[in-house]
């Protein structure tokens, strides 16, 4: 990692937890005095992913435009590291017409074929997708890799076991991800999961496994350099566990009583992006100046992307029945 | 008495409470699923049972519905009484296999001698903006595959008479319940849906219709959520002077042909109000009981207000647009009237 | 000439050499699934392709149904165009999860900006005694949930230009073959879906139905191994003076809705032959849109012919009593004739 | 092992054999002079499993009456070493009224609720239902156990990796057997599976995994009973993989055009059954009066057993309509 890709990262991350944070806030608008999932600009389930940054970036950094990513249900860190239209992400959250999908997807339905970019709100769903995209990158001959992310809990589904079986059976281009926040919902890990890591089923599988500790961005970024590289060279599939922390709860609402005392203190001070912040500083790669500028930058953009998604037009109602298929759609009803 | 009659409750906490009950009577029940132990479920179907009963009876699970939904069909047919939850029924497909081809087969398959008296309750519906992969009803196409009872109630009352009557049942049973009509607070739902509960237990039988407003020119026939929905438009109905009669099926399988065709022959006109979608499902099978068996009383074509066969879209006026409202019923009242 | 367009085929060849055809004309184009290289698929659908185009075209897969399914569709989205082949329908419930949630909303959820053009070609069908698990034909649970198209063939002719047309399809096209029309040999074959097959490309439109015989007295509308059936009653009804008309859907989704009603429209008379379940799926659609768009034409209820909600049984007596018959769909046409 | 242990396992491993020749006879009445699988007493699918003898009675041997068995599309081996009614069974494999389901399920739905026997003709299947019957013995408190056999196909279904995972974290009574006959269907483990033993993937499950080599029924009854044992003490679950043959095709009617030259002759010469016979008979366990016995013995065991069935009516095409549901039925139409 050179200190300009350090620095890129930071900004990243940044860019990330201004979003998310800012996301929270306006998922409040119009659902006070008591909340209502249904509610205000935007409805439905969120899932946020501050905390969560130094997965999305770590890897997201040796990935290319062209290369394909699956995300699940919390998606937001994970496309804005693949470059994800942010101002067209937004719209779609807000459910407008110059959304991603014209409001049809939402949250979770977040497609962006510009840089292969697609997500699930189903556990487990998108590793096949992703095992495609790479078998389609191999026919092609192509280098280009296939990267799909899950949470730990997701490990458990049967597309998990089914999906590395196949990726390695067939040496696929593709990395798995698993983001290991400690909890499924209210399920903690070892609840759910008969190992620690899940970087131990690699075996199983006959590709390499490794888990990275700590929500720790540069280990992050060396493993997932030598998974990328590994699949763009043609050797075949990685599985890479990494702990990190989810700061908001599940979805906005949460109230997450299930967590032990404290918990929840531990991982704020733990917090991945004052920790990065300090060894950039202290390896001198950057200087308070900069990361004023910096946080300027990120918060511009993300109140521009608000602000393009405010400004868009709400859809239609008559549009809900185009798109179900391709061409004319005239075969919707 | 007048306070005892009065109790009203939320259909969520008329679903925990006929799960505690069960629970406490019969040391075979015990549910399993995913947030169902310390959360409550994520839909509050098993609020407080952690608390009181414990892990042993209350199983938090991986997100690996295959494995337990197809474990609670193996308990059952080793002597216990599964309540097992599917967190969303749009997850149905990384379970269906153990669902419909083992849990609901194996009775048929064994002649007889193994049973799997289960219930697999589920949550169901639109109207908070979750889009395509979380606000489907469904329960069209667990009717269609034999087996399998299916039950979707309509309020607090029906939820737990029918709840407690599921779990005694000797078969699977797929308990669907409206995201919509529980009462979580945080979601909105239909006031409709709270009504007198009794705190004791009692049993609603499987396959009993509901007539939940009396009229003779119209039948709506519906079910879940749509029972309001349809009830308001009877309600405007009422004003312009034509008097609808609303049909709660409350359950698929059993269906309860009778009544549906008896209140046709009084009315002479059939309205279907389905939250799931339009074609190939429940709409299209009450339509064909009218056309078998009922055509010679038919004074107007049958209406069918449903999902007009597009995915749940995610933005608020495109999925209001799509989910069968009040007008879209009227306007199918009034069309079925006027013929 | 004459030996040209005499030429032939068994379904399973039609299939098989549609699939040919669209391989060697576009290199985009290849085949997965359980058996479908060295064997040539357990029905014959890949018969000769593995030797011709290599396992690279032709690719052998784990039982991993959810992993190979959803890797298709990954791999449509970036440009391939993959034929996969589901052995039985009956094993859907393995895969359900990709097949609807992704494969058919995906295109919708992205607001149009993903496609999926895939073909999912899987067997169905009773009649040589496989049981509850290996016998269904489920197309009216594909039908139901928005985004696939549903294409069921009859016979050689009509496979090979549905196979081409659905391959071509920039949608999912879910592709059933009853294997009791395939021609396979070692199982009971019906002798009327061997047809002539033109050599060359051609394409049938999907959504078109075909009347495969005319009629003026009563319509029967039906898809599949029941076609043939129906025309077998049809035959008999002729002797009788009965003048049936059999329209073949061919497609369930796009369904010909058009077509259906200018037969009603002239025989006043509907009876609707389906190897499916009978309540919840595609005989109540078609009833219902009778009920709806036709009602006025109707001269006498409405008759289904269906597998009566029992699962499909093993023992022979048993299977060819649920499996409808060339008698009771007689029955039914004399019952809506007689009326 | 004892000597009679020994014998007996010997005498079981014939009468499955014994039985599947007969089937696999039987199976071409009617069906000739071209081979239909609908015609004939025994119509459908067919799936013999002469050569896996071993599997079924190595483990069977530990296993008592009120233990649970789940079985796969090719199951009598272990139906029989289940103690599965074999009259009833033979009755229900020709569709008769005096089958096990009165002729509703046939030959790959085998249900003996007397013995706690099941089966499945979907690959995969059976790993929960067996989970969920070790559930049922654990909540009551008894020492049963539960045994899911499947084949080395099924290994890569999602359900396997869900269903082990939920055995090791709940370490419910359930032990695992991979029946590796090489070949699903047409296709070689190797074209299906990234590790060349599916016993390397009890690691990923933290439970003990072992590989039997080369169909040996005493070194499979020596694992079987570990596990087994384990699994009565409450210790938990284990996962057994068996190298075993398959000497009939998948199905009868299986052309096998995709088996090496030769290969099958291998299997043939390699035969576990006069292997054992001869280990007995160095072992002095054995003579060849006492086997003359037993061949007489289990010969007609097979013949009354078929005779049973022969006899036995056909259901009448109304018992169709009935045991959809418990109770009354009458909601079956
Ligand atoms: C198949 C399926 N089962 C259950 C759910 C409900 N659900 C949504 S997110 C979630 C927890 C996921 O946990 P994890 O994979 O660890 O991701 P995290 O939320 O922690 O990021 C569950 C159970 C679902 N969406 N899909
Ligand atoms: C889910 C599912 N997919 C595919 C099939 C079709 N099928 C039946 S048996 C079989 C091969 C099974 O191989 P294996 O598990 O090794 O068992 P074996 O036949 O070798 O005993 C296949 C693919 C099925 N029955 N179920
Ligand atoms: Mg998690
Ligand atoms: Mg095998």
């Amino acid at each position: 990692m050179d200190s300009k890709q350090a620095v890129f990262m930071y900004e990243q991350m940044l860019l990330i937890r201004r979003y998310e944070d800012q996301m929270a806030q306006i998922y409040t608008e119009g659902k006070s005095p008591l909340f209502s999932i249904a509610a205000g600009p935007v409805p439905g389930e969120m899932h946020l992913a501050a905390g969560q940054e130094p997965v999305a970036v770590g890897i997201g950094i040796h990935l290319r435009n062209d290369d394909a990513v699956t995300a699940p249900h919390r998606p937001h860190h994970i496309a804005i590291a693949k470059g994800v239209d942010l101002n067209r992400m937004t719209a779609e959250i807000f459910g407008r017409v110059d959304g991603l999908s014209h409001g049809k997807g939402g949250h979770m339905h977040l497609f962006d074929p510009q840089v292969h970019f697609s997500c699930s709100g189903i556990v487990g769903a998108g590793f096949p997708p992703a095992l495609g995209a790479a078998l389609a990158m191999k026919r092609q001959g192509s280098d280009r890799v296939a990267v799909a992310f899950a949470g730990e809990g997701a490990a458990n589904q049967g597309t998990f076991h089914e999906s590395l079986n196949l990726a390695s059976l067939w040496k696929l281009p593709v990395v798995f991800i698993i983001e290991d926040n400690h909890y499924a919902i209210s399920v903690p890990k070892s609840e759910s999961t008969a190992v620690s890591r899940n970087s131990e089923r690699a075996a199983a599988y006959n590709i390499p496994g490794v888990y990275i500790r700590d929500n720790d961005v540069v280990a992050i970024y060396e493993a997932g350099k030598e998974a990328i590289d590994r699949a763009r060279r043609g050797d075949g599939p990685s599985l890479i566990e990494i702990e990190t922390t989810r700061l908001y709860g599940h979805f906005q609402g949460d109230a997450e009583a299930y967590l032990a005392q404290g918990e929840k203190d531990e991982w704020r001070h733990h917090d991945p992006i004052p920790r990065f912040r300090d060894l950039l500083l202290a390896n001198g790669w950057l200087d308070s100046a900069t990361d004023q500028d910096i946080q300027t930058r990120v918060n511009a953009r993300v109140d521009e992307a608000v602000g393009f998604a405010r400004k868009s037009p709400e859809p239609m109602p008559e549009d809900a029945l185009t798109d179900v298929f391709a061409e004319t759609g005239k075969e919707a009803i | 008495m007048a306070t005892e009659t009065s109790r009203k409750l939320t259909m969520a906490r008329a679903i925990s409470e006929a799960i505690d009950l069960e629970m406490a009577a019969d040391s075979r029940v015990f549910v399993m699923g995913e947030d169902v132990g310390p959360y409550g479920g994520i839909f509050g179907s098993t609020t407080g049972l952690f608390t009181k009963y414990g892990p042993n009876r209350v199983i938090d699970t991986p997100i690996s519905e295959s494995a337990f939904i197809g474990a609670a069909a193996g308990a059952a047919a080793e002597g216990l009484r599964p309540i097992v939850e599917l967190m969303f029924v749009d997850f149905f497909g990384v379970a269906m296999d153990q669902i419909y081809n083992h849990l609901a087969k194996n009775h048929y398959m064994s002649g007889g001698s193994v049973s799997h008296p289960l219930v697999l309750m589920t949550a169901m519906g639109a109207g908070y903006n979750d889009a395509a992969q979380h606000s489907q009803t469904l329960y069209g196409l667990f009717a269609h595959v034999p087996g399998l009872k299916v039950v979707v109630p309509s309020n607090a009352y029906d939820a737990k008479g029918l709840m407690i009557q599921s779990i005694r049942d000797p078969n699977p049973v797929m308990y669907f319940f409206h995201k919509g009509l529980l009462g979580l607070g945080w979601m909105p739902s239909d006031d409709r849906a709270v009504v007198t509960v009794p705190e004791e237990s009692y049993t609603i039988p499987l396959g009993r219709a509901n007539i939940v407003r009396d009229g003779t020119d119209v039948t709506i026939v519906t079910i879940g959520a749509m029972v309001h929905r349809a009830v308001e438009a009877a309600e405007i109905a009422a004003v312009k002077g034509i008097s609808v009669e609303v049909v709660d099926l409350r359950t698929l399988v059993p269906l309860d042909t009778g009544t549906i065709l008896s209140s046709l022959k009084k009315t002479h006109r059939l309205v279907i109000v389905d939250e799931d979608y339009l074609s190939f499902g429940m709409s299209g099978e009450i339509a064909a009981i009218a056309a078998e068996q009922a055509l010679e009383y038919l004074e107007a074509p049958v209406r069918r207000v449903a999902v007009p066969n597009v995915p749940i879209p995610y933005s608020r006026p495109l999925e209001q647009a799509v989910i069968p409202s009040t007008p879209r019923i009227l306007d199918a009242v009034t069309y079925v009237t006027e013929f």
